[in-house]
């Protein structure tokens, strides 16, 4: 069933009778050629490109929870390809392409919308290391643009430019950074990869994995066995959990990230800000919520809750920033499983194990790359090659020193 | 989160810093041991989802650093120890 | 040999001040001296009959012990901070190493941080919004470092209605502000 | 200004009259009004607009939970959206206005969208607004943004102020109805540390709204008479106006208490809200319970509420929600609120009873076996339709109805841990599941025990098992007694007739109709009916909506209502000012400033302040005529380099290493050598993280045979001291090593330049020529009697010494200093001219200690001893970290000394293409060189140290400048050294 507005007047005028199920409930089968863990937001690309750009098929994804409800379902709606380092920018690059095409490629309206990003500069140090990201950035074929303080002010004219701890100095801004309504990213997905004959299985959870002489036969599941020529593993925030099935340990930590969002208010925020003296970034929804976030708590926990520290830290940095939100009020707070790697950045990568794949290590940067993580790994499994804006992204850089470390924090996933 | 210190008892755990797996005890001797030792040492994790023991640094305490064994599920806390008696007790010395 | 240097208080002036809020003091104080003082490995009995000549209390955990000339509080394992008088051992140093020899590391930390004394009234009320530090059931003599307003900060109990603060002395004048703002919104 | 539905009773004070104003008119309440009981007393009921179809909305609910009743309070900078006039307590001169709709309240344009309402079903917008692709970021969603949110921010600065604070207590009770009272009774008696709060401004919750009697007493003034009680008790605090909001591990609570909400503006110095961080060792909730309504078609105009709620505004507020009210009920709570309003002498038209049997309410038409099927009027109830058991339908005129469907208890503070609430078919309803917050259980409603005696008892109950855990003797005393009427209920959820809309999340506009599309597109599992319609994500959380939801979809799937599942609830329990949340920290205050021991004299001489980390530095001292910022750097410089500069270097981290295993210790955190060091020498020492990048650098001086002074960086000195006692404590725990920190203990300047040396000998106390104290040297010294330290270190290239004097005299050294350098010219130089003066010598800071590079990057590789262990050492040599193509540390100026270079700039061969393959590396650092007379920097270009020489472009597309530059050596000035040994 395609949607359009016309459909959606059509339906309006004869009761709604006519909308179908955006997928089904099928009943696993006895084996796949592909099997893909994880029907989170990468999980369902992947499936979906796998299908539709890469013609293959006998495809299930195996969900232990809901559609949608890893991290996909729980993150700040942020897209950007504003990285600094040759090994993640062209793939963030491609990744903010594939957003710009999704809506009419899987005919969902995922609501991207690119109101700019901007990253706010305190020092002159800050602007020396924002410069090299932005030259980096327009080298990889992204857009940037360095605005000066009066810029910013035309922009945001509420922020704190006259009583200010770190008085903003400029921000570096892309354009084309935005906001994605997040659930129906995954809806899409799954819609898409359902119309293309995809199993998407939901309350199936990968207990075991079947591996022989060295190759993957299949999953155990909480729904018995299934058989699978090529397994796919992509569950950030559980990757050593799952993993673990395969003996593998993995160079991931399992930390918690809190998001916030406000009650509603009328719009005063179009696009995307970062609080370069703080840890503080914030959006304003389409509903009118301001959604923000800042640090992760900083312990292992797969708890899918946070504390309070962090709470009362990020609430500093946007009266800080913001002091006219004092009497905004927090609506709710959540938390979210981030698989935090050695180095801040994924691993997208064949295993030791033939025929078994994986993809995690997203720390918090995992919902804009959707599209092209989806995408990279559909290649992968494939085609048994990375994609060539996925080279970077194998577990062997950390024994080789080639570490992709945006943030120059070392092997301490906390930091990144 | 309250981290019950060995010596000063409960603290919040907002007066600590935290580094990760106590694993990281465990240091290859740089003299002896090469790149895979060191490199398995630093970056793979068992990562669980359960009991965990961990480095925490009472930094605006007592500057102590402990280890705390943890439940990553619950973020019940379930022993505290000083990190020093710990790596005397795994065998580091000088 | 004696110097003629002229000082300049923590929070920037000639001589210490004192703020009155209310029924509560914040008095700076410039006239103690302090010195780190840890023991080194194996020498337990030397640092132990050093301290004893001295009359320097050693105390347990997360307490402060008077002494004639030297009192000292716990700072971590095997480390206390040494108070005494400045007009008398402005060089505290000076006066420990002696005695100690090799039996201890002890470096000066006179300046290094900035004294408030807070007295007047009972502090619970003021010092439940500064500290997580559960004041009204802590005993006298309690020490401990703690945070108040992002800093780093040792408290020490005198009575109910008196407080030590040693905290960084570069951001007195932050420490005092929080203090008086504090203060203003219980009195 | 007539209080037209005023009546009788109530816990307000008439005798003191309250001004205020709703959309520009004038009305008088009293104390102890909240907004909407004030506004409902003068007959008003429209108070606002729904958020998707902007439908006029009146008060459903009289507490905490309201979705509708939405206002901005106060004006100005102050004014404060989405603020429920239900518990906006009244105070005299208050001012509300109505949002979400425009030109008015009355006549709002957006209503259009109601209308349209078959268009904007759940989820329209994803099937839509995509064609043409170029529509959706220009036309359709600035349109949606346009509408988006409640309430509007004045986008000025919060003008109050607001405070935080830490409380500790044996027992936390949350909510001071007749369970937590009880509880807190039972634990305050026990002489346990209680601390008890309530969100409401007066304490007894359900019982100020209720005519129960309590002991043989009004159930209001038993309430009182038990909060004087705990009052008297110094170990019990009780909190008014104080709302748990979240719980979190280990018995923390955060607690937001309105200070000052109640008055129009804060008195002088208090704050407007307080967050308290609670540490409890057990906690009891007591939170009582949310009555939900029913669904039915137009269930949401003014006039409709909560029949609890209109017993509510009636027993506490002495307010007729109507002067005709109706009653919708599916249990025997609904008959209460009835029997209540009668014996008020309010005209009760009808108690519309979905259920058969049972005994008939006295002189009251008590219709059983019916349902309301329908309402009638626009901006105000005017009828309901009725279906009666009969099948007939009767029109029945009323102002207000009151609908029960049963009560909620609030478990949510119980899920906010995650824990799923379990269904109990008796009574109807979600209660606290199992693996809640440890150390909290539930009393009263919010366990379930609905009854004023089961709210008493189990108080007692949970008291008295929280005592015994914490070992405190208590014994249970006598309960006073209370009514313990069963819960007779008859679920409905939702009247199945009619074709049109029956609301469920009143805020969002969620309806019957959405949960059955969402069920017919497959959304059924709980979290994808609420992401998809939105269910329960309004500024209420779904706390009169979610379970009907949930019951709806379990009916539309044939599920059981457990199995269908739940949402859980996510602190905060109420929404919380972000001002609250932040607390003191904020404008100047957001972190604390740390001040060098110069600043004093630096301000007076007018100096230009930088923020480096938490410190405030000198970034340069500009003098009478100098008109940019270069010009007095440039002096500086050249000052500096003609005769003597002086430049306070405080912020450096310094660190006392002491002990017999000292030097051992230096050998196994440095790269490179350190145990080898003389006594009163000094070495650049090198560190490295365990994966063998750069960490930090600094000189470390030996000053005696166990005593070692290290200097770090001003941005690394905490970390590099976590990290030193974690190689002290955790990796090798028998060195014998103590370490301090003494960063603030000692003043310490940099005199720099040919001229350091004379300035310093006339008040250094020792001789410190070339022979006494050469380069490197280290040394403690007397300056005029004080006790100081020498160090000959250079930063700039120069001769150079740092000298240090303890901290109070910092300020009369800095002066001494200057006098001293009067004869020699001395000047006092800034962060920049440092920098200027460190880029011209080559040395790494900020820009290249980057977190991302190696030794062999910066041209120091040598510096990494393989002859000794040390952190680092191993994982520096893997092979991607020694690639001969790899980035090295270069200079670069331009060609045409004209030309200007940033840092940033990326490097590219001349001639080859703008692209990625293109790349050679980036500029880290770049200044003027008034020595040069032109730009110079410092870059990591690839290959670097095969390249000097070469010419190549330096590109910064975010200014449009391409350079053509020479790549030379990153010693710029003096590279033989000839200057520092001088």
């Amino acid at each position: 069933m395609r949607y359009s507005g016309f459909r959606v007047i059509a339906e309006a005028l004869t009761g709604h009778k006519g909308w179908k199920p955006v997928w089904r409930d099928p009943e696993p089968q006895p084996a796949y050629d592909y099997i893909i863990v994880g029907g989170g937001g990468h999980g369902l690309a992947t499936a979906y490109y796998l299908a539709k750009e890469f013609k293959q098929a006998r495809i299930a994804v195996l969900e232990k929870g809901y559609l949608g409800g890893g991290n996909v379902g729980r993150n700040t709606t942020i897209i950007r390809s504003n990285y600094l380092l040759d090994g993640n920018e062209p793939f963030y690059e491609f990744s903010l392409k594939l957003w710009e095409g999704l809506e009419q490629d899987f005919n969902y309206n995922a609501m991207v919308s690119q109101r700019g990003i901007i990253n706010l500069i305190h020092t002159d140090a800050q602007r020396d290391a924002f410069t090299r990201r932005g030259n980096g950035m327009i080298l990889n074929g992204a857009d940037a643009e360095m605005l000066s303080r009066d810029q910013v002010r035309a922009l945001y004219p509420f922020l704190n430019f006259d009583n200010a701890r770190f008085p903003i100095k400029g921000a570096l801004m892309q354009r084309r950074g935005g906001t994605v309504r997040h659930d129906a990213v995954a809806w899409g997905y799954a819609r898409g990869a359902d119309m293309r004959g995809v199993d998407l299985i939901q309350n199936c959870e990968v207990t075991g994995m079947r591996i022989e002489n060295g190759r993957i036969r299949g999953v155990e599941t909480s729904r018995g066995f299934i058989g699978a020529g090529k397994v796919g593993v992509a569950v950030a925030g559980s990757s050593s959990k799952v993993m673990a099935h395969a003996g593998m340990r993995l160079p991931i930590e399992s930390h918690v990230l809190q998001a916030f969002v406000s009650e509603g208010l009328k719009p005063f925020i179009n696009g995307v800000m970062t609080f370069g003296a703080g840890h503080f970034y914030v959006s304003q929804s389409d509903k009118g919520g301001l959604v923000f976030g800042g640090d992760i708590d900083g312990y292992n926990s797969y708890a899918q809750r946070g504390n309070l520290p962090v709470i009362e830290d990020v609430a500093e940095g946007g009266m800080a920033l913001m002091p006219a939100i004092g009497r905004a009020r927090l609506l709710r707070t959540w938390g979210g499983i981030m698989d935090m790697s050695m180095d801040g950045s994924p691993i997208i990568d064949k295993t030791h194990i033939e025929g078994l794949y994986f993809n995690g290590g997203w720390c918090y940067g995992g919902f804009k790359a959707t599209p092209a993580s989806g995408w990279c790994f559909a290649h992968l499994l494939a085609k048994d090659e990375p994609h060539k804006t996925a080279t970077a992204y194998r577990f062997d850089r950390f024994l080789k020193g080639l570490m992709i470390d945006e943030k120059g924090q070392g092997a301490q996933p906390n930091l990144h | 989160m309250i981290i019950n210190h060995p010596i000063l008892g409960p603290r919040d755990a907002q007066e600590f810093v935290y580094l990760g797996d106590a694993n990281l005890i465990n240091r290859p001797d740089g003299m002896t041991a090469g790149i895979e030792a060191f490199h398995d040492y630093l970056y793979n994790r068992d990562n669980p989802a359960g009991a965990h023991r961990e480095l925490w640094y009472h930094e605006q305490g007592d500057r102590s650093w402990l280890v705390v064994t943890r439940n990553t599920l619950t973020h019940e806390i379930l022993k505290v120890e000083l990190a020093r008696d710990v790596a005397k007790a795994q065998g580091r010395s000088k | 040999m004696a110097n003629t240097w002229k000082s300049l208080t923590a929070l920037g002036h000639e001589e210490a001040q004192v703020v009155a809020i209310g029924p509560y003091q914040i008095t700076e104080r410039c006239d103690v001296v302090l010195a780190s003082l840890a023991l080194r490995r194996g020498q337990d009995a030397a640092f132990a009959a050093a301290a004893h000549k001295l009359g320097l209390p050693l105390p347990s955990a997360s307490t402060h012990a008077a002494g004639p000339v030297f009192s000292a509080f716990w700072a971590t394992p095997e480390m206390w901070f040494v108070e005494a008088d400045f007009a008398s051992h402005e060089d505290i140093v000076a006066h420990l190493k002696p005695a100690f020899g090799e039996a201890a590391s002890i470096t000066e930390q006179t300046d290094a941080w900035v004294r408030f004394d807070v007295t007047g009234a009972p502090l619970a009320a003021l010092f439940e919004r500064l500290t997580n530090l559960d004041l009204s059931s802590l005993p006298d003599g309690f020490a401990s470092r703690t945070v108040i307003e992002h800093l780093g900060v040792y408290l020490i109990r005198r009575s109910a209605s008196a407080v030590v603060l040693y905290g960084p002395r570069s951001s007195a004048q932050g420490l005092l502000h929080a203090l008086e703002v504090t203060a203003k919104s219980v009195i | 200004m007539k209080q037209s539905n005023r009546i009788s009773g109530g816990q307000i004070d008439r005798s003191t009259s309250l001004h205020f104003t709703f959309d520009g008119r004038s009305y008088l309440g009293h104390a102890g009004d909240t907004l909407a009981s004030a506004l409902l007393a003068n007959g008003v009921r429209l108070m606002g607009r729904s958020f998707k179809y902007h439908r006029p909305r009146g008060p459903l609910s009289a507490g905490s939970e309201e979705p509708n009743a939405l206002v901005h309070l106060r004006t100005g900078a102050r004014q404060e959206p989405n603020t429920r006039a239900t518990v906006a307590e009244l105070f005299d001169g208050l001012h509300a206005t109505s949002q979400n709709a425009w030109p008015s309240l009355r006549f709002d344009s957006m209503a259009i969208n109601d209308r349209l309402n078959s268009f904007f079903t759940a989820g329209f917008y994803y099937k839509t607004f995509m064609w043409p692709a170029a529509f959706w970021e220009k036309i359709y969603e600035p349109i949606i943004r346009r509408a988006a949110g409640l309430g509007a921010l004045s986008k000025e600065e919060d003008p109050d102020e607001y405070d935080k604070g830490f409380l500790h207590c044996d027992i936390l009770v949350i909510g001071a109805g007749p369970a937590g009272l009880m509880a807190a009774l039972t634990a305050g008696r026990a002489g346990a540390r209680v601390i008890l709060a309530d969100e409401d401004f007066r304490m007894g919750g359900r019982l100020n709204a209720e005519t129960y009697e309590v002991g043989g007493m009004a159930g209001a003034d038993w309430a009182s008479a038990a909060v004087a009680e705990l009052m008297s008790m110094p170990h019990v605090r009780l909190m008014l106006r104080t709302t748990i909001v979240g719980a979190f591990d280990h018995g923390i609570y955060s607690a937001v208490e309105r200070v000052s909400d109640h008055l129009a503006v804060p008195a002088a110095g208090k704050p407007r809200q307080t967050l308290w961080r609670i540490y409890s060792k057990r906690a009891i909730l007591a939170g009582g319970a949310t009555e939900r309504p029913i669904a039915f078609e137009n269930n949401d105009r003014p006039g409709i509420m909560l029949a609890g709620a209109v017993r509510a505004y009636a027993n506490r507020w002495g307010v007729a929600a109507g002067d005709r009210v109706a009653i919708f009920t599916n249990n025997d709570d609904g008959l209460r609120t009835a029997r209540d309003l009668q014996a008020k002498g309010v005209d009760v038209a009808a108690v519309i009873d979905s259920r058969q049997g049972g005994d008939l309410l006295a002189g009251i038409r008590h219709l059983q076996g019916a349902q309301v099927i329908d309402s009638s009027g626009r901006l105000g109830l005017r009828s309901v339709t009725v279906r009666l058991a009969s099948g007939a339908t009767e029109t029945i005129s009323c102002s207000a109805l009151g609908v029960s469907g049963g009560w909620n208890p609030n478990v949510n503070i119980t899920s906010h841990h995650r824990s799923r609430p379990e269904w109990r078919s008796d009574i109807a309803a979600f209660v606290p599941g199992a693996g809640g917050p440890a150390g909290l259980t539930a009393a009263g409603a919010a366990s379930g025990a609905l009854s004023t005696h089961g709210a008493l008892a189990t108080g007692q109950a949970q008291a008295l098992a929280a005592l015994a855990d914490l070992g405190k003797a208590a014994t249970a005393g006598e309960l006073p007694r209370a009514e313990d009427a069963p819960i007779a209920i008859s679920p409905l959820w939702y009247v199945h007739e009619g074709k049109g809309r029956a609301w469920i999340d009143q805020q969002n506009d969620v309806t019957v109709k959405d949960v059955k599309l969402a069920h017919q597109e497959n959304f059924t599992a709980v979290e994808h009916l609420k992401r998809y319609t939105t269910l329960g994500m309004a500024t209420d959380q779904g706390k009169t909506g979610n379970v009907l939801g949930i019951a709806i979809m379990a009916e539309l799937t044939g599920q059981s209502i457990p199995a269908t599942g739940t949402t859980i609830y996510r602190p905060p329990y109420t929404p919380v000012a972000m001002g609250a949340l932040a607390g003191r920290s904020r404008g100047r205050e957001f972190k604390p400033f740390r001040l060098t021991p110069s600043h004093k004299w630096a301000a007076e001489q007018g100096a230009v302040f930088v923020e480096v980390g938490n410190w405030l530095r000198t970034q340069w001292v500009p003098k009478a005529g100098e008109t940019t910022w270069r010009e007095s750097v440039d002096r500086e410089v050249l000052a500096t380099r003609r005769s003597v500069g002086i430049c306070d270097v405080t912020t450096l981290g310094k660190i006392d290493i002491q002990g017999t295993d000292a030097g051992a210790f230096l050998d196994k955190v440095y790269a490179n050598t350190f145990s080898t060091l003389a006594v009163g020498k000094c070495r650049y020492g090198l560190m490295l993280r365990e994966d063998g990048i750069v960490f930090d650098d600094g000189t470390t001086a030996r000053m005696g045979p166990h005593e070692y002074v290290m200097t770090t960086t001003t941005a690394n000195a905490v970390t590099v001291f976590r990290h030193l006692e974690y190689c002290r404590q955790v990796l090798w725990p028998d060195l014998d090593v103590q370490i301090i920190s003494t960063t603030e203990a000692w003043a310490q300047f940099s005199v720099a330049g040919p001229n350091a040396r004379r300035l310093l000998q006339k008040i250094v106390d020792q001789d410190i020529s070339d022979a006494a104290f050469p380069y490197m040297g280290a040394g403690n010294i007397t300056i005029g009697g004080l006790r100081g330290r020498l160090f000959r270190i250079s930063f700039s290239g120069e001769l150079a010494y740092e000298i240090a004097v303890p901290t109070r005299y910092g300020d009369a050294m800095i002066r001494k200093l200057m006098a001293a350098g009067a004869e020699f010219d001395a000047i006092v130089y800034g962060t920049e001219a440092l920098g200027v003066m460190r880029i011209e010598k080559g040395h790494v800071a900020g820009g290249e200690l980057n977190g991302q590079s190696t030794a062999l990057n910066m041209g120091l590789g040598k510096m990494v001893s393989k002859k000794k262990d040390s952190i680092g050492m191993v994982l520096s040599q893997r092979e991607g970290m020694n690639r001969d193509d790899g980035y090295r540390l270069v200079g670069v100026k331009p060609v045409d000394p004209k030309g200007s270079i940033s840092a940033g700039s990326h490097f590219m061969e001349i001639g080859a293409p703008v692209e990625l393959a293109s790349d050679g590396g980036w500029l880290t650092s770049k200044v003027f060189s008034p020595h040069l007379g032109c730009d110079i920097a410092l870059g990591y270009l690839k290959a670097g140290d095969q390249k000097i020489g070469r010419k190549m472009r330096a590109v910064n597309f975010l200014t449009k400048t391409d350079t053509i530059v020479e790549i030379v050596s990153p010693h710029f000035f003096d590279p033989e050294g000839e200057r520092l040994r001088g």
